[in-house]
């Protein structure tokens, strides 16, 4: 843009500003999966997201050592162990022994349980408990402590994911069913648009209202009376009903208006004497489109391949009626699902999922995003 | 052959009549040009033509073939956009060769033609740029270049040199002349706004004014016997100066009193009832010359000078209210901004029309043709 | 692993090929059945009148023929069952509108469904706006506008777990996991219980879909911004246009045809949208909505295909007159199509 | 790939596998629909790989998470799979009454009430009524919940010096105790994102079955009696009375809703403790913070009866999954009859979160004591109650009543709440 | 007061040099035309001018200020554009009007210039009109009404005029005239193809060539004494005549002999080095005249002669592989195609330019200026 240059500094910044707190806002909330996503289990729900970037402060339990690992010292039984496991970095800074004291005492020091024993906590989380008689508990004794924790992350969650059983094969799934499903539609519909901006011929005007009512068609109603067709069909030719040529179609049928609509109103705007110039070089329709329409369509059949392809590559539903869910059918979001606890709740496979499957539609939007070129109809006609 | 006729071709837009009624035969291989003032519908009789605007009336033919459903690839045309309408996303030669593409002509032939009317062009450069990196009259270049490549039986040309430089100008104007020369056959049609280009490529020239034809004959027809007020006032620059007049004596000869009841003969038939009626009184600016003796037809002030080197353009304040009196005089005459001037011309050269705005001279014309 | 690559790229392969080639085959067939090219004249033109017959079949043909199929042919087994009893089979007449009309949590629906028509489509179309012209203008605008694309990437499912560590309430004084009232905290309010505040949780819910379809308005108004010509932006600039006039008064009204697109698209995307409300109320507090609740009926607890197809086809009803106004639009630009 | 090799292991009916290996199923597909995902769809695959070894069939399970509506439009497109696995009998009634659904074998309803505890609630569970009103045996239920149950961490009793009590009079003291004490009683969370409100339902169910006969519970969830009856109304007040108490609740009343059902057991784990007890069903246990053991660091104990009404006994509310033939063939029949033979059952009581009420099961199986503890509650039950809310129609159980739950924490007085209720019933009949 | 200077302007495209440093120094008040082949970089130039295209070096001063970053709605500019660059979605009066609105002229104002300057564009009956419904002319005049009703320092133009029609076009051309009297201050930069606008409008005149500057002066100075080929080729329609020649003998007064060894004296200077150089020799189409006598130019074969009225065009041929010899002679003087024909010029009207193109005159002349 011409005005970008020569601009005042305050301008300038100000669109810096302007946009960073935008894209802030945002971002927060996919930055909190992110986040989430790295870490486990049980702090998602004690802390915020955010606090996992700081060191914090927790109050926990841990349990001493049982009796059978008693030692016996200078006429005293002593257990010795370490609340921690290995490689943990936390430090302890008091400790108590009852759940309504658990930061009664402070690390380092001696406290004391009564008949003579002592429980000591020191700050790397080891113990001695000392008694003057044998122990006796089968189980350890309860310890409360507050400890410090730097942040703590863990790419579990995505060896879970990544690493489960068939995910490369429902990836490959996925693809075989997003590709032919974003392209079939662009086009089908890339044909139909052009014809109901170009052409001329009885029955156009209607055509564009039937297209524009159907895109509020809300897919839950087609999915019985179309699985009956495809069974029926199934059924007439002895072929299986659940097949990739079927969930294409799918697809396409439900993607189909909105294709059309928004290819149409952006081939309708193209300069009208482009498509002269062009019928007069003795161009047929074919031609036409193939020639001058689709290269100039670019950033809008961009804009909707990164759509369809969205929205077929999220899709469940439809992946689960129209296609089996054998291990040769199963698409990835389907997959991902079924590491998902039947009652829900695992956040930490959801985040992470989630991140999983933004990557390639980032990657299409990416690789699609350098077709929105600037002046793509520079130089073509002169005049308003 | 590719003669074509329109029979009162008409063209609206909604409830707006751009054009209303053109009738006009055009010979195989004639060079017709298009003069109009601006909006006249120039570029929609055209477009009419190419089949790109379907006409709303009469009916057109090509070679004898009625084409008004005909599409335009059929119609075995080439057009020169006024707006270019070059295809953005290819390169200047593939702007070109994309009809021959199309039509599909081997490689070697397209190569062979597009490098020819490049290098006429002075295009040979910029084959490969794309149609925004050019300028106005580069890109104007291409669009003439994409039709000359081709070989249609008719040229449709809508101002293709408005954006060039006075010597490309001629240049490309001597290239289409010898075009057509190379092509007896191709009939071309051509919209200019150039006095030049009009006479010199025209057969003939038909002149448009608010969607219907004013006059159609050959250039010198048109500058020496002008059919009405108006075309005597458009072809030509500048323009004819025109007095109001009164008609004094009719005959062979006739007597027109005019500015300051200055009486001049004129060697133009008048109608005895046209005896007192107010007729408009015409010379062109280069009929005028400065009256050396009493014989003269004008005097006034010079009111303004332009000089244009060989030539200077002297504007006279001859004491009436419109604009003044425009005379083109040789440059080395010297005049004075200020100075009383006289200025006379051949009465050979002037013209009367009535108060409708026809010419007596042409009537006379038309009176000895029938 | 090779072997089913392989026979992805190959079903891939068969799948788009397929479609290339019944375009350039019918074409090619057409032109063989009637020549234009290498005939004589007037055959030619009597061909090609055919061929201008055919050719628009041929190009709207799949199209249409797949639409029907998989809507048409829908969308009128959806008008037969809403005049049909809760299993589809004994006609019962207008029961099913006349209840709906007469039910709370209908007209519940409608006043919310409304709330949404008014603020989604105009917030998503203002904010992809304002992204995409602020965008072009700095050296890292691609990577902002794929920030604010990202929502459009993330699965509901991922997006719902998302927003519930936003608005995820703990009582005061504890530690909060969700953001929003984290920061109300932080800056000394009363946490709040955003998602079952009665007529308000409306609002929390659109802001969700306004942060995914932002991406998608932007991703469109982006595409159009580029086609406008650069030369009535400079035009504007010597004329003496600040930034802000440029925008309202050369690029807006440009792209205006565009802006009406997304803005339909979005608005029928609302009289659709249900997962947001189902996955993060399910209706309750009040903030049901048409697309739910048809949801609801048609596939809880067995279903009502009688009262969810009459809710489907009120919801049909409601884009009427979004789609006269979308005709007009497209008879005033005239789509060149003369 | 047996999780357990058949044979080796005498906690396992191995008879029951060789008696499978002569049903010859080879080349036979079994597609099964069901709601486990995750570590559960493991847990489930395990039992089904001992059918599809010993018959030779090949088994395709498959689940989403919407499987309820997925299986809605498979049975009415007309390919649904063999088996439906449904938990929801209220969904199983509506598919019978379309004639979606193939009745199990006869002689299966007699099975279920000779060897399941409380036989004939589990009978009456499966039994629904088909296209032409025909009443048939559809659902076999396999894997029962235990939902009457209330967890603590048996440390934070000890060092409160609590007793676990035994009717609800003494939980009732408790409670106070607790709250003398400084502490609170009581984690209750009814979040559940759509499904926001369930929890509280079992809260009442559990007390309906505590406060009244048996017969009225059912005359309850079939609407015989209206939702707003002064039994019901009374249950809903209990109810409120501890859910909306700011003292008895962790967080507070506000809390109640909004708290995360999975989240809310937390509160027990906590330092210092959030709250002592906390009522839900066993699957709870999973949510518990890793590396829990059950029976050490959290227990749970029945949810005592009421004392003043010695008749009702010892009331079990829970639930399960019904498994159900969607479309008949060998396979399927057999599938079933596998389902009655202990060892499928036992396969899965020896690893985690299945309970049986089939009585012929090794109880030496199950994999740990609290799961034994569970199924001796569920065997020894005097009435079986299944969810109510499940059995109401899906309108109901899983809206209206969750929205009057909601209501109902919210402060709205419990006759309101059972009358808007009942409103809602009313509109769908 | 908005003197323009540029020191040293640069611009490049990638690598592609387009301006290869300009050197201009423009009063204010001044009238400059820029005048060059297609391509040269004329819209380039004016668009650096306007800043909409950033300078790749040297700096810009518009009123003693360095504008070089300054934007261009802070330069105090209107523009025509050469593609006109109407508001595609506003009407006729609304693109006229925007500039106003936008600098908060009140309704009444605005409705009065906007009005005016449709009368004298002739739009007023367009005014409701959407650009798209427009000829090709009409979307020009707009343009140019856009830039008139605002009240710039600096107005540019770039070929404001090219697809209007004759009669318009002086009308518009005397229109920009007077706007220029009316406002002494403002300072106009204007780029056409046209001679007769280049020559009648400027104060002076800029030729470019290829991103250079070659020439400025006053369109008389240039005509005259164009200081090298290119100019003196350029300016002039149709272009000067150069033949190739000998320089026989130098001195205060030349003699060259060129086609046919045919010497002519030439009343300009040459040093004594030149002697024997080769060098062009050229006049004037206009200055040609058919010798009488023995004392000729030139004698060759008509080739081919245009008609244009009250002159005509006679291409002769000379013998030299080049492109005929073009006389521009009276309307009246009898030519016969493939006559043989004698053309003489007075003496002083012919020019010399050495093998680098350089002009012996021009070098007289800059000399005596020193
Ligand atoms: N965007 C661009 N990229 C590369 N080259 C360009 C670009 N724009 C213009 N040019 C080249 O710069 C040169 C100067 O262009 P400019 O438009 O200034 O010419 P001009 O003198 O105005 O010509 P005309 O009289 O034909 O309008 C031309 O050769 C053109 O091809
Ligand atoms: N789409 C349209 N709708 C309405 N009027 C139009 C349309 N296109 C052109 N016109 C009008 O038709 C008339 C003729 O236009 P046309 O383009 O043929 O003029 P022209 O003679 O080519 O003029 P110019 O020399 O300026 O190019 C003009 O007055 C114009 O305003
Ligand atoms: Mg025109
Ligand atoms: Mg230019």
């Amino acid at each position: 843009m011409a005005s970008s240059r020569g601009k005042s500094f305050i301008g300038r910044f100000g669109v810096h500003i302007a946009v960073l707190v935008f894209v802030a806002i945002w971002t927060i909330p996919t930055l909190g999966i992110l986040v989430s996503s790295l870490r486990d289990k049980d702090q998602l729900i004690v802390s915020g997201w955010w606090t996992a970037l700081s060191t914090s402060s927790q109050t926990e339990a841990g349990r001493t050592d049982a009796a059978d690992k008693q030692v016996e010292k200078d006429g005293k039984f002593l257990i010795m162990g370490n609340l921690f496991g290995a490689g943990d970095a936390r430090t302890v800074t008091a400790f108590g022994t009852k759940a309504q004291q658990p930061t009664q005492f402070e690390a380092g020091t001696a406290a004391d349980l009564g008949e003579g024993v002592t429980l000591q906590v020191n700050d790397d989380g080891s113990y001695v408990m000392s008694s003057p008689k044998a122990f006796e508990i089968t189980r350890g004794q309860r310890v409360y402590f507050s400890a410090s924790a730097p942040p703590r992350f863990t790419t579990d969650n995505y060896r879970t994911v990544l690493f489960s059983e068939g995910i490369g094969r429902s990836f490959i799934n996925s693809l075989t069913v997003t590709i032919p499903a974003t392209i079939i539609p662009i086009l089908i519909a890339a044909y139909a648009a052009y014809a109901l901006a170009w052409m001329r011929f009885p029955g156009r005007a209607l055509l564009i209202a039937v297209i524009i009512g159907l895109l509020v068609v809300p897919l839950q109603m087609s999915l019985i009376p179309l699985l009956k067709l495809y069974n029926g069909v199934g059924l007439f030719f002895g072929v299986p009903a659940k097949t990739y040529l079927g969930i294409w179609l799918a697809h396409t049928g439900f993607g189909l208006p909105f294709a059309i609509y928004l290819l149409r109103s952006y081939i309708a705007g193209l300069p009208r004497e482009i498509m002269e110039s062009a019928r007069i070089d003795g161009a047929s329709d074919f031609e036409i489109f193939v020639k001058i329409v689709l290269p100039l369509s670019f950033p809008v059949l961009a804009s909707f391949a990164i759509f369809q392809f969205l929205w077929v590559w999220n899709d469940l539903l439809v992946a689960m009626v129209f296609l089996g869910s054998g291990s040769d059918q199963l698409v990835l979001t389907g997959k991902l699902n079924a590491l998902l606890g039947s009652r829900g709740g695992d956040w930490e496979i959801l985040t992470t999922s989630a991140f999983v499957t933004i990557i390639v539609p980032l990657i299409v939007f990416f690789s699609l995003q350098r077709y929105f070129v600037r002046g793509l109809l520079a130089g073509s006609v002169k005049g308003g | 052959m590719a003669d074509l006729t329109l029979r009162d071709v008409k063209k609206s837009y909604g409830n707006l009549n751009i054009l209303h009624g053109i009738d006009l035969d055009i010979k195989s291989g004639e060079f017709i040009v298009f003069v109009g003032p601006s909006g006249c519908g120039k570029s929609t009789l055209l477009r009419s033509i190419a089949g790109l605007e379907e006409i709303t009336g009469g009916e057109l033919y090509i070679a004898g073939e009625k084409v008004n459903d005909v599409p335009p690839s059929k119609r075995g045309i080439a057009m020169v956009f006024q707006s270019y309408a070059l295809y953005p996303h290819m390169t200047v030669y593939d702007n070109m060769a994309f009809g021959m593409k199309i039509a599909g002509e081997s490689k070697a032939e397209i190569d062979k033609r597009v490098r020819a009317a490049a290098e006429i062009l002075q295009l040979t450069k910029y084959l490969d740029r794309l149609p925004k990196a050019m300028s106005g009259g580069q890109r104007q270049r291409v669009a003439i270049g994409r039709a000359i490549v081709r070989n249609p039986k008719v040229f449709l040309f809508d101002e293709p040199l408005s954006n060039l430089d006075a010597a490309l100008r001629v240049a490309t104007r001597i290239e289409i002349a010898k075009l057509k020369e190379s092509m007896p056959n191709t009939t071309m049609i051509y919209v200019t706004h150039d006095q030049v280009e009009a006479m010199t490529l025209a057969d003939r020239i038909v002149v448009l004014k608010d969607g219907r034809i004013e006059q159609v004959g050959s250039p010198m027809e048109l500058y020496k016997h002008p059919g009405n007020l108006f075309v005597a006032q458009f072809i030509g620059s500048p323009a004819m100066n025109i007095v109001a007049g009164t008609i004094e004596r009719t005959g062979e000869t006739s007597v027109v009193s005019h500015v300051g009841g200055h009486k001049s003969s004129v060697p133009v038939a008048t109608p005895s009832e046209a005896q007192g009626k107010p007729v408009s009184f015409g010379v062109r600016p280069e009929d005028l010359y400065v009256a050396t003796g009493d014989d003269y037809l004008f005097e006034g002030l010079v009111d303004y000078v332009e000089q244009l080197g060989e030539v200077q353009l002297v504007y006279v304040d001859i004491g009436r209210a419109e604009q003044p009196l425009v005379a083109k005089l040789p440059g080395n005459v010297e005049v004075k901004r200020g100075a009383k001037i006289r200025l006379a011309a051949s009465p050979d050269e002037l013209h009367i029309f009535d108060s409708e705005g026809h010419s007596f001279a042409r009537r006379r014309l038309t009176a000895a043709a029938a | 692993m090779t072997a089913q690559i392989l026979s992805a790229i190959f079903t891939i392969i068969v799948g788009v090929g397929g479609c290339v080639v019944y375009y350039w085959g019918a074409n090619k067939i057409l032109d063989a059945v009637f020549p234009s090219r290498g005939v004589s004249g007037a055959a030619a033109v009597d061909n090609l009148r055919r061929q201008g017959l055919i050719r628009p079949w041929l190009f709207v043909g799949p199209a249409m023929l797949i639409v029907t199929v998989y809507l048409v042919y829908p969308v009128i087994e959806t008008l037969r069952l809403s005049f049909m009893d809760r299993g589809g089979e004994n006609f019962v007449g207008l029961a099913n509108y006349s209840w709906a009309f007469g039910d709370r949590e209908f007209r519940n629906s409608i006043f919310n469904n409304l709330l949404w028509l008014a603020v989604v489509p105009a917030a998503c179309t203002f904010f992809g706006l304002i992204i995409a012209v602020l965008t072009d203008k700095i050296w890292w605008g691609n990577i902002a506008k794929s920030l604010v694309f990202l929502p459009l990437a993330i699965s509901f499912v991922g997006a719902s777990v998302i927003w519930k560590f936003v608005y995820e309430y703990r009582a005061e004084g504890q530690t909060q996991i969700g953001i929003l009232n984290a920061a109300v905290q932080y800056l000394g309010g009363n946490p709040q219980v955003w998602i079952s505040t009665p007529f308000w949780n409306n609002f929390f819910l659109m802001v969700i879909l306004i942060w995914i379809q932002t991406g998608f308005a932007m991703v469109i108004l982006s595409s159009a911004l580029r086609g406008i010509p650069e030369e009535t932006i400079e035009a504007a600039v010597i004329d003496g246009a600040n930034p802000f006039q440029i925008f309202w008064k050369i690029m807006v009204p440009q792209i205006w045809g565009t802006i009406a697109v997304v803005w339909t698209t979005i608005t029928i995307l609302v009289l659709k949208v249900f997962d947001i409300v189902l996955t993060m109320t399910n209706g309750q507090w009040n903030s049901q909505v048409l697309a739910n609740l048809m949801f609801d009926w048609m596939f809880r607890g067995g279903g009502d295909f009688g009262r969810g197809a009459a809710i489907a086809v009120i919801i049909m009803l409601a884009v009427v007159p979004i789609m006269i106004w979308n005709i007009r639009q497209a008879n005033r630009e005239g789509g060149g199509g003369h | 790939e047996l999780k357990f090799k058949p044979g080796e292991d005498a906690r396992f009916t191995w008879a029951n596998f060789d008696e499978l290996k002569k049903v010859d199923l080879k080349g036979e597909t079994l597609s099964i629909f069901g709601p486990w995902r995750g570590e559960d769809e493991a847990l489930a695959r395990s039992v089904l790989d001992y059918f599809s070894e010993a018959t030779g069939a090949t088994i395709n399970y498959s689940s989403s998470e919407n499987y309820e509506q997925q299986i809605v439009i498979d049975t009415q497109a007309g390919s649904p799979p063999n088996i439906a696995i449904l938990p929801q009998p209220g969904l199983i009634q509506d598919l019978a009454s379309k004639g979606l659904l193939t009745p199990l074998d006869e002689g299966t309803a007699n099975f279920i009430k000779e060897n399941y505890g409380a036989g004939q609630s589990w009978v009456d569970l499966g039994t629904y009524k088909d296209k032409d009103g025909k009443p048939g045996f559809y659902g076999f239920p396999f894997k029962a919940d235990l939902k009457s149950l209330v967890w603590y961490v048996p440390e934070n009793f000890e060092e409160a010096g609590y007793e676990v009590p035994k009717t609800w009079e003494e939980m009732q003291a408790l409670t106070d105790k607790i709250v003398a004490d400084g502490g609170v009683p009581w984690c209750i969370g009814l979040g559940s994102g759509g499904a926001t409100g369930w929890p509280a339902t079992d809260w009442v169910e559990d007390i309906m079955l505590r406060t009244q006969a048996p017969d009225v519970y059912d005359k309850w969830t079939r609407n015989e009696i209206p939702f707003n009856d002064p039994a019901v109304v009374n249950a809903l007040d209990i109810f409120a009375k501890i859910a909306t108490n700011d003292k008895y609740v962790d967080g507070g009343k506000a809390a109640v809703a909004a708290t995360d059902f999975r989240d809310s057991p937390k509160g027990l784990f906590a330092v210092p403790p959030k709250c002592y007890m906390h009522r839900q069903a066993s699957f709870i246990s999973s949510f518990f913070p890793e590396g829990t053991k059950l029976g050490e660091d959290a227990d749970f104990f029945y949810l005592p009866p009421v004392a003043a009404k010695p008749e009702l006994g010892n009331p079990v509310l829970g639930g399960g999954t019904l498994f159900t033939i969607a479309k008949d063939s060998k396979a399927a029949r057999a599938f079933i009859d596998f389902l009655k033979m202990p060892l499928a059952h036992e396969i899965w009581m020896a690893q985690s979160g299945f309970l049986t009420p089939l009585k012929t099961a090794n109880k030496e199986a199950y994999g740990n004591e609290a799961l034994k503890k569970q199924g001796d509650i569920l065997v020894n039950a005097s009435t079986f109650r299944f969810d109510g809310s499940d059995l109401m129609p899906g309108k109901i159980g899983a809206g209206a009543f969750w929205t009057g739950m909601i209501d109902l924490v919210g402060g709205k007085p419990a006759a309101d709440v059972a009358a808007d209720i009942q409103k809602s019933w009313d509109a769908i009949k």
